[in-house]
């Protein structure tokens, strides 16, 4: 057995020096080969990076097929120019070993121009090492965790607010509608519990009481902490977190009886969450949440989205599906820049870095985007939402109720 | 002497009931008491004060008036966990292996029984306006039919990935059932969104089980606590117990049952009897699978929403809890699920008052392993498990 | 015909050779006996009988049947019963379900009733014992359980296998004695023992295995005169 | 016949100077096949997979260790630099070998299921993430408050003594877990371990408050490196620059040097395993898995016999886990989930239970499936796809497939498809332990008779 696999290999061997000698065009090499089929001097690609397998791939595969969508309807210009644009999307599986994996991998494929991607702020910040190390353009469509952007690197950039800005968002908010006192609570990931910790520090700085800071892992049994709630009666509840939790809580806590308000982030934006709590959402004093990207009644932009995307994928964008068209069209953008500047031929990597950085008032659909120094966008524009229907379908015809345009803090 | 033909066996069927009793009262008074102790002592410390300052009442006070809420809660968690547990210990008795697997033949039950009621909610055969008595046909049909795909599905894994394992070291097959555990997570995920385009399903609001009995209001303090209970928890608790008794008779005064307890304690032996060995094990299966995949359809009735790894976590607890109260034994399966349901509500609800927030609901998982490692300290076969070294 | 006759069959375990072409007759109303030492293939013939180990080669044929094939559950709906090395009593369920189990194969349940005072008649000690667990049996007690319960599965061939091991020679005269009482009931029996002097005074025929291979075979009156046999296996110098 | 044929095509190939010759073009071949194709899978599986042959041959053990040193410490440090993808799966492959010659002592070794290893990898790589960080200082503030112009706590050369100082912490942790699940066996162990591995997550992730020594979800970042002098930069580019194709900067010599200091933590977990193995404590060891009343018998501790296979298992896993949180600069609570424990027993079981050249085999079996091939795989559809590419024969365009049968989403259902495939026809493993074979031998025997 032992020298049957000595002899296994030793065939593998001859037959691989086989397949590269009959060149590259057998499709055992091409699979092999994680370059493209056709990889001629006019391919550009663009790596998206999520969690496409897994608990957490609901969110990371609509983060690939907001920037698959982009790359469809935007590459025209660069197609003209002569170029083909492909996607990459790369599986980090929510896991920084394989984040980081797959960085090193992007990173030596001279054909990747920019990174759309992460979800996880914990993949996103070890990866964006290499990214940086490469000079390789990072555009984030959902990483708000403060460290993502404070190391200052030439090449990463987000799209979305910063934690300590959309907490206050949230708390500004709940101050303004005379709300006395809140209960926080998040999903123990790093986006949740830095919003969370946020919207307390600013909820305090208003005078607001706050009854309770808890953070829970839980998907389904929110009954412990419902009875907290209910015996501190806060006016208010905040969550941040994702939809998936927050609506399963929210409806819990009014099946309780409980009638003060929701608040939530931009995780919530989602009519899943409708779907999950239904009308219990309209009951008491109704529920809020803050975004970065208006709702698609108010901005046609964003109608068209939701009505693109679903003819492309047969259902709803999940939360940060638009954020990733966007972080998509920032690359095509830039790299369309970039190749202007260099002649109409290939751009270097730092050529498209240095573009995404210098992108003047980019109009996408979840906003108008430039970037100061350290790649956060300059004014974030945000939303105050209130959900008007506990029907699924709709979702689009939430109402903004506040609208604020924050600068993230200086760098 | 003909006692033992006896076609049915009164107190075997109701035997479990009494023990189900006695755990629950048991472990809710064991654990009420502590916590009450507890609040006395801290009633005059800073957490005390920090809930006077708060809601002004204190803290015994606090933690009286919230008592009944959190045992209810913690009774129907406990109960959901007993329902998962009885198919990790049906199959661990028989085989001695840890089915892995367990919490995806629970998520596939749940996914089934939610499909079929969506479909009939879009039919317009549930939701409003239909009768309350159609309601409740057509949830016990939607967990039939989960119990029955869940059922078979357990069955094709054991032939497929177990049977060939039999005589294999006793790791094997344990891997082998991460690995279908894997495999199914997917299928399920990959069938949703080749069918519905879904990962999340909501179980569709329909007959009365959202709805709460109220039971009065509790006095904290100025204020008033409700205290009431939805008649979908009571719903849970029903069938879990029902699920119990018939297993358990089902085991203890059948035919089959002996034949799977034969083959639980010697399989060469259990063939010489004419008992088909692999037939008993399919069996064994099937009756797992079918009580994972009811477990899966209350599971998305109590907390709404389902995923393609929903099993994930409460498979986890309910096998904690089988082996918390003597994996392979069935009533040790409810007993655990019990302490363990109660045992996290009581943490998730108590600890961030008691810690003035220190530590809060997210420490509740660890409690619960913590008391599994403390049982298995002094019971090292868990609560009511036998010593299975004895086995002659 | 020959009620059972086992035509040159082999058995391995995995690689390890057990039998190496073992063929004997058991004639209905027979004691046969089986003797060997300690790894001749005693046992292995049994368990290759009752179907609990397929032999590579070679037949097993009840009355014209081939039933070499048929699994060990089969077996049983032949009316061949096995009680097994070790007893094998199930420890974790009472007397009564231990004696159940036996009729597990049975389709006229209504004669049990009957059957099962046929065996607390030959073992009243069970009868005492119906609700104790069988694991807390002394070895004698679990080896008359083993018995009824074989019996109570209505077999025309008995296979016991080492029957008297570990019991106190009053019990293992007790057994014997019941053994002939069952055969005199119209059982036939085929029977291994290490004992070689009790099987053989017993038994009506006899084989000596050794080595996976039948040495010598005889009536059992032959037998114990046989010298070999004498110095091998009866201790007589 | 054709198997005969083969039969003396693999005596032939063992014979007189023959091996030698095929490992060391096997390695060659290996070498410039990546060489002059950077980012083909299959020339690296074949450099790769040249230890495996130098490893099976029959050859001196000097020409071995030579070759093997030069392909170790020369080739692919060189190659890895002139693609860095290639660098980091080997590291991966070597992070997860030395946790999986970890876990063996505990699973293979001594047969005490462990499912909740990666706590102790944890543990090391807590250690040094609160040691050579600034997370001393940020104790008092909540995550995400603290100010940014903190000192460093420890200076970056400590890092080689928290090497040392996480074996012992994580040997301590062990016989921690040990002590009190002594009494408990077989399966009841699995889901102890399996709490307590969840517990150190869950700790991991809470430890923010009242006092912030985790900083909780977010993470601990940055994480000091051990320092690396200029002088290396420039001396391994003047040695290697022209063969490398372009100047190695820090970060690429950092990855070098992790991958060098894995692979030493490797050799020496394979010495010291194979040195336990044949050990009184080895035997004991052995005695305990096979058969604990009888090991009891014969009078062998069971206390230290069982506490010292966790900890010497929880040891090794504690210095991967300082090396990790160095390389990584970043750790969070995400990285030691349930899920990296299967994992890593899921190397183990698949090369061979208590088999040493198993374990490494099975890590770099499960890394490269997880990293290069699934993954490839996957982008190679994904750009059929997107291109005008037809399916032969049923002559079905790749764009029509629907985009929710992307593999790159059902990587995990591929990888539990392998699994049971694996142990439904293979169940000793791909290289089992020379004592495993014998005992399933004796096992699929019923011991009767």
């Amino acid at each position: 057995m032992f020298k049957r696999s000595f002899a296994f290999l030793s065939l593998l061997v001859i037959a691989s020096i086989a397949l590269t000698a009959c060149g590259s065009s057998t499709p055992a090499t091409q699979a092999a080969d994680s370059g493209s089929p056709a990889t001629s001097g006019n391919v550009i690609k663009i790596a998206s990076q999520s969690p496409l397998s897994g608990d957490q791939s609901v969110i990371g595969v609509d983060i690939k097929n907001g920037a698959q969508l982009a790359i469809d309807q935007l590459s025209g210009p660069l197609k003209d120019m002569g170029f083909t644009i492909q996607l990459a999307p790369y599986d980090d599986m929510a896991n920084p070993d394989n984040g980081v994996a797959n960085a090193k991998q992007i990173v030596a494929d001279p054909a990747i121009m920019c990174v759309d991607g992460h979800y996880n702020s914990g993949v996103q910040i070890p990866s964006s090492e290499v990214y940086h190390s490469a000079g390789l353009a990072n555009v984030s469509p959902a990483n708000t965790n403060p460290t993502v952007t404070t190391r200052g690197y030439a090449e990463v950039n987000r799209i979305v607010g910063r934690d300590d800005v959309q907490g206050v968002v949230g708390a500004d908010f709940a101050a303004s509608k005379g709300v006395k006192s809140v209960y926080v609570m998040h999903d123990k990931t790093a986006y949740g519990q830095g919003i969370a910790e946020f919207f307390q520090q600013e909820a305090k700085a208003k005078g607001l009481e706050v009854l309770g800071f808890e953070g829970t892992e839980e998907k389904a049994n929110f009954d412990p902490i419902i009875t907290s709630i209910i015996a501190a009666n806060p006016e208010a509840v905040y969550f941040g977190g994702m939809f998936s939790q927050a609506a399963v809580m929210f409806k819990q806590a009014r099946d309780r009886g409980y009638e003060g308000m929701f608040i939530s982030d931009d995780g919530f934006d989602s009519s899943d969450a409708a779907k999950i709590a239904g009308d219990t959402l309209m009951a008491g004093a109704g529920t809020f949440y803050s975004t970065v990207s208006g709702p698609a009644a108010a901005y046609a932009d964003t109608a068209k989205f939701v009505t693109d995307f679903k003819a492309a994928f047969n259902h709803d964008p999940q939360p940060f599906a638009a954020q990733s068209y966007d972080s998509a069209a920032i690359c095509l953008a830039a790299i369309q820049n970039a190749i202007k500047a260099n002649n109409n031929q290939m751009p270097t990597r730092e050529a498209v870095a240095k573009a995404v950085r210098e992108l003047k008032d980019f109009k996408g659909i979840t906003g108008v985007y430039n970037f100061n120094s350290i790649g956060d966008p300059v004014v974030a524009k945000y939303f105050v939402i209130q959900v008007m229907s506990g029907d699924p379908a709709q979702w689009s015809a939430n109402e903004i109720v506040q609208t604020l345009d924050i600068a993230p803090p200086a760098p | 002497m003909k006692k033992y033909l006896k076609p049915i066996n009164l107190m075997e069927l109701l035997r479990p009931l009494g023990q189900l009793i006695v755990f629950s009262l048991g472990s809710a008074a064991v654990l009420s008491i502590i916590v009450l102790a507890l609040a006395i002592v801290l009633n005059n410390t800073a957490a005390g004060d920090k809930i006077f300052a708060q809601l002004k009442v204190s803290l015994f006070a606090y933690t009286v008036a919230n008592l009944p809420q959190v045992l209810v809660d913690g009774l129907t968690l406990g109960f959901v966990y007993a329902a998962i547990a009885l198919g990790y210990t049906m199959v661990y008795g028989v085989l001695e292996f840890i089915n892995f697997a367990h919490s995806e033949i629970f998520a596939i039950g749940a996914f089934v029984g939610v499909e079929i009621l969506i479909a009939l909610q879009n039919a317009g055969l549930i939701g409003s306006g239909s009768s309350l008595f159609m309601d409740y046909v057509f949830l016990i049909l939607a967990m039939l039919a989960g119990m029955a795909v869940a059922g078979g599905a357990a069955i094709a894994m054991e032939r497929i990935a177990y049977r060939p394992l039999r005589n294999a070291p006793r790791l094997v097959p344990l891997i082998s059932a991460i690995g279908v555990s894997f495999f199914l997570q997917d299928a399920i995920r990959l069938t949703e969104s080749l069918t519905t385009g879904q990962f999340n399903r909501i179980f569709p609001t329909f007959g009365n089980f959202d709805k709460r009995i109220t039971f009065g209001k509790i006095p904290m303090g100025a204020a008033e606590l409700p205290f009431s209970v939805p008649i979908k928890s009571f719903i849970v608790i029903i069938a879990a117990v029902l699920m119990l008794v018939v297993l358990n008779y089902l085991v203890n005064a059948t035919k089959v049952g002996k034949a799977i307890r034969a083959v639980a304690q010697d399989r060469a032996t259990a063939s010489l009897m004419g008992i088909d060995v692999n037939h008993i094990i399919a069996i064994t299966f099937l009756i797992g699978g079918a009580l994972g995949g009811a477990a899966g359809l209350l599971y998305a009735l109590k907390f709404t929403r389902i995923d393609p790894y929903v099993g994930f976590y409460p498979g986890l607890k309910a096998f904690t809890a089988a082996v918390l109260g003597g994996i392979g034994n069935l009533t040790g399966a409810l007993l655990g699920g019990i302490i363990l349901g109660l045992l996290e509500t009581f943490a998730g609800s108590y600890l961030s008052i008691f810690t003035m927030g220190a530590a809060g609901v997210e420490y509740k998982d660890i409690f619960a392993f913590a008391i599994l490692i403390l049982v298995l300290i002094f019971r090292p076969n868990g609560l009511l498990g036998e010593n299975v070294t004895e086995k002659v | 015909m020959a009620m059972l006759e086992v035509n040159d069959i082999h058995t391995y375990y995995g690689n390890i050779q057990a039998l190496n072409g073992v063929s004997l007759k058991v004639e209905q109303g027979e004691i046969v006996t089986l003797i060997g030492a300690n790894g001749a293939g005693k046992t292995t013939t049994l368990r290759t009988i009752s179907g609990l180990l397929k032999p590579r080669q070679g037949q097993i044929v009840l009355e014209g049947n081939d039933i070499t094939e048929t699994p060990a559950h089969d077996i049983v709906y032949k009316r061949i019963a096995m009680v097994p090395e070790g007893r094998g009593v199930f420890a974790r369920l009472t007397v009564a379900e231990n004696l159940d189990l036996g009729a597990y194969s049975r389709s006229d349940r209504k004669n049990l009733a009957g059957d099962l005072e046929r065996v607390f008649s030959l073992f009243p000690r069970l009868q005492e014992r119906q609700k104790q667990y069988a694991g807390t049996l002394s070895g004698g007690e679990q080896q008359m359980l083993a018995m009824g319960r074989a019996i109570m599965s209505n077999p025309r061939l008995l296979l016991l296998d080492e029957p008297s091991m570990g019991l106190a020679p009053v019990l293992v005269d007790l057994i014997f004695d019941i053994i002939q009482q069952i055969n005199k009931e119209g059982v036939t029996i085929l029977l291994v023992e290490q004992n070689a002097l009790m099987a053989l005074s017993i038994a009506n025929r006899g084989y000596v295995l050794q080595s996976g291979e039948i040495l010598l075979s005889d009536t059992a009156e032959s037998l114990k005169n046989n010298e070999m046999v004498q110095k091998a296996y009866l201790g007589i110098e | 016949m054709s198997n005969l044929s083969f039969k003396d095509l693999k005596t032939t190939m063992q014979s007189g100077y023959l091996p030698y010759l095929l490992a060391g073009a096997h390695v060659l071949i290996g070498t410039i096949l990546v060489y002059l194709n950077q980012r083909s899978i299959i020339a690296f599986l074949v450099l790769l997979s040249s230890f495996f042959s130098l490893y099976r041959i029959k050859a001196d053990m000097r020409y071995k260790l030579f070759i093997g040193a030069v392909l170790a410490l020369i080739i692919i440090p060189v190659l890895g630099v002139r693609n860095i993808f290639y660098l980091e799966v080997i590291f991966q492959i070597s992070v997860f070998s030395a946790l999986a010659l970890g876990l063996n002592i505990v699973v293979g070794f001594a047969g005490l299921l462990d499912l909740g290893y990666v706590a102790f990898y944890a543990v090391g790589a807590y250690l040094w993430a609160f040691f050579g960080s600034k997370q001393f200082y940020t104790l008092p503030y909540t995550p995400g408050s603290q100010p940014t112009d903190l000192p460093f706590l420890l200076p970056s050369d400590m890092f080689y003594l928290f090497i040392f100082l996480a074996v012992i912490v994580a040997a301590i942790t062990g016989i921690l877990l040990g002590l009190p699940v002594l009494r408990v066996r077989g399966d009841y162990l699995a889901i102890v371990t399996l709490g307590f591995g969840e517990v150190i997550r869950v700790l991991a992730a809470n430890l923010d408050k009242p006092l912030n020594f985790t900083n909780g979800p977010q993470g601990i970042t940055p994480i000091q490196r051990p320092p690396m002098p200029q002088s290396v930069v420039d001396g391994f580019n003047a040695i290697f620059g022209k063969l490398v194709g372009h100047q190695a900067d820090v970060s690429a010599l950092y990855n070098v040097m992790f991958y060098l200091m894995a692979l030493g933590i490797i050799v020496i977990i394979i010495i010291v395993s194979r040195r336990l193995e044949d050990s009184k404590i080895g035997r004991a060891w052995a005695a305990v898995r096979e058969d604990e009343t009888a090991a009891i018998a014969m009078g062998i501790p069971l206390v230290k016999t069982k506490l010292s296979a966790f900890a010497a298992g929880a040891s090794f896993a504690g210095a991967m886990g300082v090396l990790l949180a160095a390389s990584r600069t970043f750790i969070s609570p995400e990285s030691f989930s349930f899920m990296q424990s299967i994992g890593v027993l899921a190397m183990v079981i698949l090369g061979g239970q208590g088999s040493i050249p198993g374990a490494v085999l099975g890590a770099a079996t499960i890394t490269i499936l997880n990293l290069q091939v699934l993954q490839g795989l996957s982008l190679y559809l994904s750009q059929l796809r997107q291109s005008d590419a037809v399916i032969p024969i049923i002559n079905f365009a790749w764009k029509n497939l629907s985009s929710q049968l992307d593999p790159a989403q059902y990587q995990r259902m591929i990888f539990g498809l392998i699994l049971v495939l694996m142990m439904v026809f293979r169940p000793e493993g791909i290289l089992p332990a020379q004592r495993r074979i014998k005992k399933l031998a004796s096992e699929s025997a019923p011991n009767k008779e």
